[in-house]
């Protein structure tokens, strides 16, 4: 059942990821990429991971995604949003990336395939991933909290209205705003 | 001490200009000449020393002043300094030509005047260095210190197109000089070696004992860099280039000091530190100094920027210079000597005209002058004495260096001493051509008026004319202080057979 | 011994220098009365020195050179010139001609050039140029020689293109320096020879060393010779290197007489006639001084027949003059040379300074073919150029006479090429017997051409009278320079004693029927028949059609086409290819993102490839 | 505490490199910035992943202490890969992310 579980999100999450790269409208791309993060908090959960999988969907699913769904309401796109998209997705933008992409798999197929088999099902309980978070990694998680105070700054920074080109002396135009 | 301390005088003289600027833009000018003043005092008293023998190779050299003091004892690096005939006469040589620089940008330069006297007399104490420093990692250290400054000059106050001969300047130093860090390094490497002690001395080096093959590499390195510098013949094209962009101060100085340094490295390093090897690449070196000193002539005789044929003029006199050293024997090597004391002076002055006339005329066309001798007989008449001088003239300085040269090398390779006559002729005809483009001829009657020379350039000018006559009436005194140096240098080679004995 | 003038030679060259010092200093600041005596009176005091010490030389019997020592010049590696100054029988000839010729011509100066705006200029250089031919002649060595030498080359090409604003001056200024240059390329690779093989450049030193070194006939003096012969030719206006001299015309008058007549032209025969013992040495070398001579001597002659430029015709006959004292020499006439060069310094100064007479008269028309008549109105002139004619046309009882007769004779006794050279120089006498007096013909009588001005004052005038008496009686002295040099070869034959002095007499007498009668025209001169020979004499020679079109236009050439420095091109070219290559890269900095995340991908896979061993 | 299903480790890694490579894909081949970010997203995602696969298999704790840095790392990008966005859209009235090519060279 599990295994099922397993290879039936997986399938989805795939699925899923590939329409959240193709489509035109920024919005279906993220309702998507949504689908997608859940199947993998489900994958999480099956591989024992029940702490990932909840933050996986707290975090990932939730804020960073309500974050993308801000901005793209802000930018307030439309249908000429997806005018544009559809001009600039020719099919030819899609060969040479996907020739690339091809061989790079090939190749982490290829690795995988020299790799002997190992097999999941250890689950590891949120305890667990606590006592290494705040043992060995002590110094991770600080410089995460460092990391997460520079975005914080850098958000704010960045977000506000008038930003002035210091070197050319840009104004953004009001009308515009 | 006087040495450290002239040295010093010079770095703390330009800071003291840089700083002085923001009082007013005039001061950095007197606070110049002031360094000046006292770097002159300083080097009076360098003559004051008496000499003390040194072994030196084969032979001992006589130092007046030794500096030794640690710097960098793991490596064997160390702040040793020495002062001898040669050194003594380019490093008065450089304090002069300061001066003559200094005045001749008196009212050429208006913008960071500080700053201009600051690299002014920086490169002039990175030339001081470079004619004293006895440690090979020091010499290359000042070899850098009177670049930079240099490069400077020439892309901050140069003319329309100092970018590019700045750089190119600057590529063809620096690339050279790595060749030579990389041969110094290199030696020091063989002699540790050898040896088992790292040292960067002058003294141990001289003494390192090099497999021929490495040591003609090793020799190489050095010898381009110093060609290049000099410049020899086919390393030549960035002179030009740097000479008509740079501003006249710095033409002056490059003129009159830095490519003596190139002269100065090869009697001194190069020649002493591998002598077989420089043996081997005499014939060479004297081909590349006679096609330098003939292509010089007729690319002079080619130009129509003044500057430009004072430029590739500088070419033909230093490829006397390139033959002198390395027909290697006693006549050659004071000409040698000789031939970079009087062209500092000539050249310097005849860069100091040109930079004057530029100044007045805002070009350096000499098809767009003519018939000046009318507007400025005081510049006419002093620069018609330089081109003589620089044609070669008896009784002037260019002319004891250039038969001293011809005199030594005829005895080595006559074709060599034969080229280089006729070089003598078509001298004569750039120089000529000079004079009549830009002093002679009609002038335009629309043409307006131009100031002739004020008193305190045409006393820099005199002193200098004093200077080219007394070295070429009565150069014993110059020979004399030469003569111990040159003559530890010359007795390396065996070129110089017994040969006046030889006969009744 | 008691000679204490001799002792102050020094004064010689230092007078004219001391002066040249003031007037080189003050710039033209000094009034003019004051530049002129100066300048004048420097020489005069050098010839008054010159004149008591040669009194005190030769009064006191002795033969022997007197050395005077000056100081050291430099000392190194055996090479020691010193500035030191010989004075014997030849450098006293010299001394008088330089200083006595110098002096008249200093004092007509100051009148000759008086309009000029730079008048302490001219003084200035002629001050040095007078310096510095002292010291040619005076030198004990030949490197203190050849600062003389240069030096009298820079005032030469000062002198001539005195006159600056023309351009055309200018080119002959550098042309007359640059072609004597090639000379005293030849001389200093002599000297150099000589140092090498000898040590010394001490004169007396090299004769002694060569004698007892060399065998006569070895190669070594025959090329140092030669080389010598050289730098002669370059300076004496000599073939293959005389074309400067015509040209150099473009001076003024004054400076044609002292520099390009008198005195600098003749240093080539002064160094001959001083290294005449290394010259003995070498045979070869020395019959060709007499061939360079005996050639010149006829080319200049032909030439000077078919010119109208008045001070042209005068220098043509300079080079042909020049060229009988290289026959002297080269016969082994030394004296003979040293004699027709003091004659000659007085008739053709004498000639020059009258041609300067006639021409200041005619507002500086210097055609012929514009003259005509002025006997009468200039009669100071007119003497000045019949005597001055006669003397080089060597009319019997001038001094011309004498010195040419001489030479004549010793060229006819000379070894095997004795009748050859004697044939030519007679016919060069007769040659410059029609060309000196279709000269005063033209000029002197027939119709008048231009109306000339009144006479010039006596400061041209009284030293044209001088030279005048010089020019007539200057045959019966009997220069000291015999005391140094070889004797001539002994006896004279007996038939040509009276054939010799007759030559000149049938020139003169053909020059009267060609030129003084009414019907002479110029008008046929390139059309008539004979025009294409007229022509090419004209052209001399048309030799300086060859040297341009061997040298002077390749070298253009060479310096035109390489006026950028094909040599940098190389530097360039390496600079390009850096260029180029930084482009080629810069196009992959192309500034989207994707394409960096792409070409990232790219060398993902390629290094994961090799990481696995597939490439 | 349930049990862990029982996949081959091999498996949820290929899932990774897929999602991986699509998320590369979309990287390269969108002009869109937005979808670039949410292609990043993606391939952060694959990364973390993969860490919790490993640390399944491993039977370690360090999967999902590495799958948190990984979320992190994520959050913080974003907020300012979006704040740039609004900049960007601001300064060149676009998405287009080929406009932003002042680096050139």
């Amino acid at each position: 059942m599990n295994l099922i579980l397993f290879y039936l999100a997986a399938a989805i999450s795939l699925g899923s990821t590939i329409m959240a790269v193709t489509r035109y409208n920024p919005s279906h791309g993220l309702i998507y990429l949504i689908i997608s993060l859940l199947a993998s908090a489900i994958i999480f959960y099956l591989l024992g991971a029940p702490f990932a999988a909840v933050l996986e969907i707290v975090i990932y699913a939730g804020a960073i995604m309500v974050l993308f769904v801000f901005v793209i309401m802000m930018l307030n796109l439309g249908a000429r949003g997806d005018e544009t998209e559809h001009r600039w997705l020719n099919p030819a933008m899609w060969i040479g990336p996907s020739v690339l992409c091809v061989l790079l798999l090939g190749e982490v197929v290829y690795i995988l395939l020299q790799t002997q088999q190992t097999l999941t099902g250890a689950a590891i309980s949120p305890k667990a991933v606590g006592l290494e978070l705040f043992g060995p990694y002590v110094l991770a998680v600080e410089i995460s909290s460092m990391l997460l105070l520079a975005g914080l700054v850098g958000g704010y920074h960045l977000g506000r209205r008038f930003l002035v080109d210091a070197r050319s002396g840009w104004v953004p135009d009001e009308a515009d705003q | 001490m006087e040495l450290i301390l002239l040295m010093a005088v010079l770095m703390l003289g330009g800071g003291a200009a840089w700083l002085t600027e923001a009082w007013d833009e005039a001061l950095p000018r007197r606070v110049a000449m002031g360094t000046l003043a006292v770097a002159a005092v300083l080097t009076y008293m360098l003559w004051q020393g008496s000499d003390q023998s040194i072994a030196l190779g084969t032979g001992t050299s006589d130092w007046r002043l030794l500096i030794s003091h640690e710097w960098i004892p793991r490596f064997g690096i160390s702040f040793l300094f020495g002062l001898d005939g040669i050194s003594l006469i380019m490093v008065s040589l450089t304090i002069i030509l300061g001066v003559v620089a200094v005045v001749s940008s008196w009212h050429e330069i208006e913008k960071a005047t500080g700053f201009f006297h600051f690299n002014l007399l920086w490169t002039l104490a990175g030339v001081v260095g470079v004619f004293t420093a006895l440690d090979l990692f020091l010499f290359f250290f000042f070899w850098e210190v009177m670049l930079i400054p240099m490069y400077l000059l020439i892309a901050i106050w140069g003319h329309e197109a100092r970018s590019y001969a700045s750089m190119k300047f600057f590529l063809f130093t620096q690339i050279s000089g790595l060749l030579m860090l990389v041969s110094i390094v290199a030696l020091v490497f063989v002699n540790h070696e050898v040896t088992g002690v790292w040292t960067f001395s002058y003294f141990d080096l001289v003494e390192t004992v090099l497999p021929p093959d490495i040591a003609y590499w090793l020799m190489l390195g050095f010898f381009i860099a110093f060609v290049v510098k000099l410049p020899g013949f086919p390393f030549h094209t960035w002179l030009p280039d740097a000479h008509t962009q740079a501003p006249t101060a710095a033409s002056v100085l490059l003129a009159g000091i830095l490519l003596k340094t190139g002269g100065y490295g090869l009697i001194r390093f190069t020649l002493p530190l591998f002598p077989e090897a420089s043996q081997q690449i005499a014939p060479l070196a004297m081909a590349l100094g006679a096609a330098g000193i003939l292509y010089g002539a007729v690319l002079a005789f080619a130009q129509v920027d003044f500057k430009r044929l004072v430029a590739y003029s500088s070419v033909s006199h230093m490829g006397f210079v390139l033959i002198g050293v390395y027909a290697w024997n006693e006549l050659a090597l004071q000409g040698a000597m000789m031939q970079m004391i009087a062209h500092g002076f000539s050249t310097a002055a005849l860069f100091m005209i040109a930079g004057a006339l530029q100044h007045r005329l805002h070009t350096r066309d000499m098809m767009a002058m003519g018939g000046l001798w009318r507007d400025m007989p005081r510049m006419g008449a002093i620069a018609m004495f330089f081109i003589i001088a620089s044609l070669g003239v008896p009784g002037l300085g260019n002319f004891v260096g250039e038969f001293l040269v011809l005199a030594g090398v005829f005895r080595v390779e006559i074709t060599i001493a034969v080229i280089a006559t006729i070089g003598l002729v078509a001298g004569a005809a750039y120089a000529l051509i000079a004079m009549q483009r830009v002093f002679q001829g009609p002038r335009p009657d629309n043409a307006a008026a131009v100031a002739d020379f004020g008193v305190l350039e045409v006393g820099v000018l005199f002193l200098m004319m004093v200077a080219l006559t007394g070295i070429g009436i009565y150069p014993q005194p110059l020979l004399d202080v030469l003569e111990p140096v040159l003559a530890s240098i010359y007795q390396l080679s065996n070129t110089d057979v017994a040969w006046i004995g030889r006969l009744p | 011994m008691g000679l204490t003038w001799v002792q102050l030679i020094w004064l010689v060259p230092l007078l004219p220098f001391l002066s040249f010092l003031t007037l080189f200093l003050t710039q033209g600041r000094l009034p003019r009365p004051l530049v002129g005596v100066l300048g004048a009176g420097s020489v005069g005091l050098a010839a008054l020195v010159v004149g008591v010490i040669a009194t005190e030389y030769l009064g006191a019997g002795n033969t022997a050179p007197v050395s005077v020592q000056m100081f050291q010049w430099m000392n190194v590696g055996g090479l020691n010139p010193s500035f030191g100054f010989i004075i014997d029988g030849l450098s006293i000839t010299m001394l008088c001609v330089i200083t006595g010729v110098g002096f008249l011509i200093h004092v007509y100066s100051t009148l000759f050039v008086l309009e000029e705006k730079d008048y302490s200029r001219f003084f200035t250089y002629m001050n040095l140029f007078v310096s510095a031919m002292i010291i040619l002649v005076l030198a004990d060595n030949l490197l203190l020689l050849y600062l003389g030498w240069e030096g009298v080359g820079v005032c030469s090409y000062l002198l001539i293109g005195y006159w600056y604003e023309d351009a055309s001056n200018g080119r002959a200024a550098r042309k007359a320096f640059i072609v004597t240059r090639i000379g005293d390329g030849f001389m200093a690779l002599g000297m150099l020879l000589l140092f090498t093989h000898l040590g010394t450049l001490e004169i007396s030193a090299v004769t002694t060393a060569a004698a007892a070194t060399f065998q006569t006939g070895d190669t070594i003096p025959t090329i140092a010779a030669l080389l010598l012969l050289g730098g002669a030719c370059g300076k004496s206006a000599q073939l293959p290197l005389q074309t400067w001299l015509p040209d150099a015309m473009a001076g003024p008058t004054p400076v044609s007489a002292l520099i390009h007549a008198a005195t600098m032209v003749t240093a080539g025969v002064y160094l001959i006639a001083r290294m005449h013992d290394l010259f003995l040495l070498a045979p070869v070398a020395q019959l060709a001084v007499a061939f360079v001579g005996l050639l010149t001597l006829l080319v200049a002659a032909g030439t000077a027949l078919t010119q109208n430029d008045i001070k042209r015709i005068l220098a043509y006959s300079t080079i042909s003059q020049i060229g009988y004292m290289f026959l002297a020499l080269g016969v082994g006439a030394w004296s003979a040379a040293i004699f027709h060069l003091m004659t000659h310094a007085f008739f053709k100064a004498l000639l020059f300074l009258g041609a300067g007479y006639v021409v200041y008269s005619l507002h500086h028309e210097h055609d012929i073919r514009q003259m005509g008549g002025l006997a009468r109105r200039l009669p100071i002139g007119f003497a000045s150029f019949l005597i001055g004619s006669a003397a080089l046309a060597a009319l019997p009882m001038t001094s011309g006479f004498f010195s040419k007769d001489e030479i004549l004779l010793a060229a006819y006794e000379h070894g095997e090429w004795g009748g050859l050279l004697w044939a030519g120089g007679a016919l060069g006498a007769f040659l410059t017997a029609l060309y000196s007096f279709r000269l005063v013909f033209i000029v002197f009588l027939g119709p008048t051409r231009t109306e000339p001005s009144a006479p010039a004052g006596w400061l041209m005038g009284g030293p044209l009278l001088v030279l005048c008496v010089l020019s007539l009686v200057g045959g019966f002295i009997d220069p000291p320079a015999a005391l140094v040099l070889p004797a001539s070869p002994p006896g004279h034959d007996a038939v040509m004693q009276w054939v010799t002095p007759a030559i000149p007499i049938v020139g003169v007498v053909l020059a009267w029927f060609l030129f003084s009668s009414r019907s002479f025209s110029f008008g046929d001169f390139a059309t008539g028949p004979g025009g294409a020979l007229r022509r090419f004499l004209y052209s001399h020679w048309a030799m300086d059609w060859l040297y341009d079109r061997t040298i002077v236009r390749p070298y253009y050439w060479l310096a035109r086409i390489n006026r950028s420095d094909a040599v940098d091109y190389v530097y360039a070219a390496t600079a390009g290819i850096t260029r180029v290559g930084s482009s080629a890269l810069a196009l992959t900095q192309s500034g989207q993102l994707r394409w960096y995340a792409g070409t990232m991908v790219g060398g993902l896979v390629i290094f994961v490839a090799i990481l696995l061993g597939i490439l | 505490m349930m049990e862990a299903v029982v996949v081959p480790m091999e498996h949820g890694l290929l899932l990774a490199g897929f999602l991986f490579v699509i998320g590369l894909l979309g990287v390269m081949a969108r002009r869109n910035v937005i979808f670039i970010l949410m292609s990043l997203e993606i391939m952060l995602n694959a990364c973390g992943l993969a860490f919790i696969v490993a640390g399944s298999a491993h039977g370690e704790a360090d999967g999902q202490v590495m799958f948190m840095i990984i979320l992190t790392i994520a959050a913080a990008e974003v907020v300012v890969g979006l704040g740039l966005v609004l900049q960007a859209r601001r300064r060149f009235r676009t998405l287009d992310i080929d406009q932003a090519s002042q680096l050139g060279g």
